[in-house]
């Protein structure tokens, strides 16, 4: 194991996610993209941690931070969801383009 | 303190989980149906191994034979960090988080499974075991964390040689109490068995006939097996006792917890999620909040 | 154990399981067959065979009462989501049950019979493949066939097909707006054309099924809803109801009563004390108290046959009254408590003094509960369902 | 051994990462995300992160479970039952996804990583825990606010119904008027 394999592992999956987050209308299958792309900042970190500066926490409050990160964005985009779902009854972000500031 | 086992503890844990599960199940039957019925656990496994699977329009059957397999798996994984006497498979240095993270495996399992099967019935006994899980998760965890802390570790061999002097129920009987009520949410059994109770025709269970129906009904007792053997080592000192060895007290303590659990579930009716979460959210919580703190304060003296 | 070593070994390992299978049954209970269902009870509690909830669990259908040509279509439909090994048998009224049931366990245990049922049940021909390639076949768990469908769905068994979507915003103006309350405020759906670009309402989904409404629901979301019917055939159910529900998630958004093969010649109502502990060990029983219920129908038997005992009765009464558990439980609940505490002193002091329940007030009380509720509530009214007429 | 563990884990998390927006089902495509997240947990489980590694699961069992609920509430098709796609912009999407990868993958191969023979703690738990009660503790104040802010935030875009609905405008009710009546019977 490498930190060059991790962070090709890291790059792939941010690629995917960014795919999921800039091609998919739903509002709930771009915070999948927005995950795996989180999901990638915490193999590097971990890497880096590892491979880098494992005599230091700071790989490891990043990956904390990252899951943090992620649970926050899953609660505020479901609330934001349910709020708009709730006085507009679109669940798609083409549909909200008014929105837009 | 502990030892772990060779390889060959991980194949011989299964058959120890299910001796005792098929024991409480045995001991189940017969505080239903009287003394006849000590076999009646062992019959339905025959008949179940002969019964046909039931296939249903359009289910997703990755999803629900999958859900059933992984509800299975999760029952014998948790309990590779449960020490019997001073052997256990993997002395896991976040022995108590990998204990919790296989407990939470039946939340996707059960809901898998009420979803795959495409039928009313059993997509209602999914969503019911997820609110349940969000009413029972915290206290739990909040209990688990009791008894890490009382150690300052979360390595369960430390947790049993923390209690060299003095049982932690003793002292944390709210996070006890607490723990053995969350083992029967999260095993769905009765009183928390609003899942696969019988108003919705067996919810999550409604469509699962056959080896798929074993599967899944197995592996909910091997998690309630698993939950009453961790009480052991967590709460009640592990393998410690005068005269007898180890093991045995392990033996002993586990299956009094587990009969303790089965019989006392059968005393009311099914608790209901509507009204168990706000016990859950403004009893449970706080209580279980107030015994972390007075545990971390006596530990910090 | 057996050692599998060729086809006659697997064979005899398969007969060896099979005569091991407890008889589990599911009882199909048929209005008018009151006292056939009570000696159905009575006998498999005597043998200590243990109820099933769903056709999936049972591999014994009997039907408990006498047939008519409105609900048998019910009962086959039952009776083909049986998986194999099963029984079929009829108990007419309560003096045949004996007969009818003791040869079932010899018929279960039989692998050539069985053999020859294994190609019958679950081969439910014309319902079409799904999409992750499966068999499909037939399919409930007990309940109605599905109001609209041509296909022969029950116990809401067609879920996510009709979950399937959400319709298109602009067909709904031509539904004659049923129940999409909010829906005019946002006129601007109508451009989208679709709700996702697809013209879904009038697609058909695999299996034939039709799509699933939408309708706001109570807070505030406009979400899909279920056409499930609950009964005849459920547990703890009476006998021969129907209640055709629209259902939100597991919230009753309307409800249909209805009574299906009821003869109105069919008299067989129990003597009260017996009708009372029959309703309470239903409603316990729906509650998911297995042991109080199963308790109120030793007295029930024993009631019947005037061999009861006064403590007894006293004393199951008073544990299930000073239930803290039980009540708390079915506060607040469409008047089950009061309802369940009336019985108990009917059971008590043996003359009525709640009067028979209402019936027609059910689709009533059902609207708006949650499914567990709307259970409770049945099984607490408990109607007599030879009285109820058809009820919208 | 540990080698080819990470690769088959990194091949099979990459793998149900794209099976995420291929799939037709929600259920399908939340549990194939929670499948690509316990696949990259075990690839940090390999690097001694235990806690982390088991953390990771843990939380996204759980995010996925509830993801499900929301996804299948608010999608059409949710058991996937006809085919469709629901992307705008796909050719565009994958050709930012695969360029991304391109740059990110060269800069990978061709950076010359530092090494480092630093010791490794003997209990990384235990590093991460001292430095979040000491060195980092700014971070876990922060974060534990930034958790209860989202609670509050998120019920109160969430819910329609406020205490006024609840206890009445004057708030003077004795029992709140809610749909289903809670355990407590205040």
């Amino acid at each position: 194991m490498s930190l060059q394999e991790f962070l090709l592992l890291a790059s792939a999956l941010f690629s995917v996610g960014l795919y999921g987050a800039l091609s998919q209308q739903s509002i709930v299958m771009i915070m999948m993209g927005l995950e795996l792309m989180i999901n990638a900042v915490i193999v590097g970190a971990s890497a880096f941690w590892y491979f880098v500066s494992p005599d230091r926490p700071d790989g490891q409050v990043v990956v904390l931070l990252a899951v943090t990160a992620m649970a926050v964005e899953m609660a505020v985009g479901f609330a934001v969801t349910t709020a708009i779902f709730r006085s507009r009854d679109v669940d798609m972000t083409d549909m909200a383009a008014d929105l837009k500031g | 303190m502990l030892e772990v086992t060779p390889w060959w503890g991980a194949l011989l844990l299964p058959v120890v989980l299910a001796l005792f599960a098929i024991a409480a199940a045995s001991f189940d039957s017969v505080l239903a149906t009287g003394r006849g019925a000590v076999a009646e656990p062992l019959r339905a496994t025959a008949g179940l191994l002969v019964q046909q699977r039931r296939r249903t329009l359009a289910a997703d059957s990755l999803l629900w034979r999958g859900g059933a397999v992984a509800l299975l798996v999760a029952g014998i994984m948790a309990a590779l960090v449960i020490p019997l006497g001073s052997w256990v498979v993997s002395d896991f240095s976040v022995g108590v988080v990998w204990f919790n993270t296989m407990e939470v495996v039946a939340w996707a399992a059960v809901w898998l499974v009420g979803w795959g099967a495409n039928s009313a019935f059993g997509l209602i006994g999914g969503y019911r075991f997820i609110a349940q899980g969000l009413a029972y998760e915290l206290p739990h965890m909040f209990a688990l964390i009791t008894a890490a802390l009382g150690a300052g570790s979360l390595r369960v061999a430390d947790i049993v040689a923390a209690q060299h002097d003095l049982w932690f129920v003793v002292w944390m009987p709210v996070a006890f109490a607490v723990y053995l009520m969350s083992v029967l949410g999260m095993a769905f059994f009765r009183p928390f068995d609003h899942a696969v109770s019988g108003d919705a025709a067996g919810g999550v269970l409604a469509e699962l006939s056959g080896v798929d129906r074993l599967v899944f009904v197995a592996g909910r007792w091997l998690l309630l097996t698993s939950g009453a053997a961790m009480a052991v080592p967590l709460f009640l000192g592990g393998g410690q006792g005068p005269l007898l060895p180890g093991w045995l007290w392990s033996v002993l303590k586990t299956a009094a917890v587990l009969g303790f659990l089965v019989w006392v579930s059968r005393r009311g009716p099914t608790v209901r999620m509507e009204r168990f979460h706000e016990i859950a959210w403004i009893v449970l919580i706080p209580a279980t909040l107030v015994q972390a703190l007075v545990v971390s304060i006596v530990v910090i003296w | 154990m057996v050692r599998v070593a060729g086809r006659g070994a697997a064979v005899d390992l398969t007969s060896w399981l099979l005569r091991r299978t407890p008889v589990r049954p599911l009882i199909a209970a048929m209005p008018g067959g009151t006292w056939a269902r009570v000696a159905v009870e009575q006998f498999v509690r005597q043998n200590g065979w243990r109820l099933a909830l769903s056709p999936a669990e049972a591999n014994v259908l009997v039907v408990a009462g006498p047939t008519t040509a409105e609900i048998s279509p019910y009962v086959d439909q039952v009776w083909s989501s049986i998986p194999a090994p099963r029984v079929r048998v009829h108990v007419m009224d309560g003096t045949d049950a004996e007969r009818a049931l003791s040869s079932v366990a010899s018929t279960l245990h039989d692998v050539e019979l069985q053999r020859g049922e294994a190609q019958l049940a679950l081969r439910k021909e014309g319902l079409p493949q799904s999409r992750h390639d499966q068999h499909s076949s037939a399919h409930s768990c007990g309940a109605a066939m599905h109001d609209d469908h041509a296909s022969e769905m029950s116990c809401g068994g067609a879920m996510a097909d009709e979950h399937g979507g959400h319709e298109d915003h602009g067909e709904h103006e031509e539904h004659g707006g049923h129940q999409h309350g909010g829906r005019e405020e946002h006129g601007g759906s109508h451009q989208h054309g679709g709700h996702h670009g697809h013209d879904m309402s009038s697609m058909e989904l695999p299996g034939g099924l039709s799509m699933a409404d939408r309708g706001a629901d109570r807070d505030g979301l406009t979400l899909d809803q279920l056409h499930v019917p609950l009964g005849p055939v459920l547990p703890d159910w009476p006998e021969g109801l129907v209640v055709h529900t629209v259902l939100q998630g597991d919230v009753i958004q309307q409800a249909h009563v209805e009574v299906i093969g009821a003869s109105p010649a069919a008299h067989d109502r129990l003597p009260l004390v017996a009708r009372r502990l029959d309703s309470a060990a239903r409603l316990l029983s729906v509650a998911g108290w297995a042991d109080a219920a199963a308790q109120a129908r030793v007295l029930r038997d024993e009631a019947l046959t005037e061999r009861s005992n006064a403590n007894d009765l006293n004393r199951w009464a008073r544990r299930v009254r000073r239930s803290r558990l039980l009540r708390w439980s079915l506060r607040g609940i469409g008047g089950a408590l009061p309802r369940l505490h009336h019985w108990l002193d009917d059971i008590v002091a043996g003359r009525d003094t709640a009067g028979e329940p209402a019936a027609h007030e059910l689709a009533a009380l059902l609207t708006g509960a949650e499914f567990a509720a709307a259970r409770l509530i049945v099984a607490s009214v408990d109607p007599a369902t030879h009285e109820v007429t058809h009820h919208a | 051994m540990a080698q080819v563990l990470f690769w088959l884990c990194a091949i099979a998390a990459v793998v149900t990462g794209i099976a995420v927006f291929r799939v037709d089902s929600m259920a399908r495509a939340t549990f194939a995300l929670l499948a690509s997240f316990i696949f990259t947990a075990v690839t940090v489980l390999l690097l001694d992160l235990a806690y982390l590694g088991v953390l990771v699961i843990l939380m996204m069992i759980m995010e996925m479970v509830i993801m499900a609920v929301f996804m299948i509430m608010f999608m059409m098709n949710p058991a996937g039952l006809m085919p469709m796609t629901m992307v705008h912009n796909q050719k565009g999407s994958l050709a930012i996804a695969v360029g991304t990868f391109v740059v990110l993958a060269t800069g990978v191969l061709l950076v010359p990583w530092p090494g480092s023979d630093r010791a490794r703690p003997d209990d990384p738990t235990m590093q991460l825990g001292e430095a979040l009660m000491g060195s980092k503790m700014l971070v876990m104040i922060v974060l534990g606010l930034a958790l209860f802010a989202t609670m509050v935030a998120t019920v109160v875009l969430a819910t329609h119904r406020g205490r006024y609905d609840r206890y009445g405008d004057r708030l003077d009710r004795k029992r709140p008027d809610d749909p289903v009546p809670g355990g407590i019977g205040r």
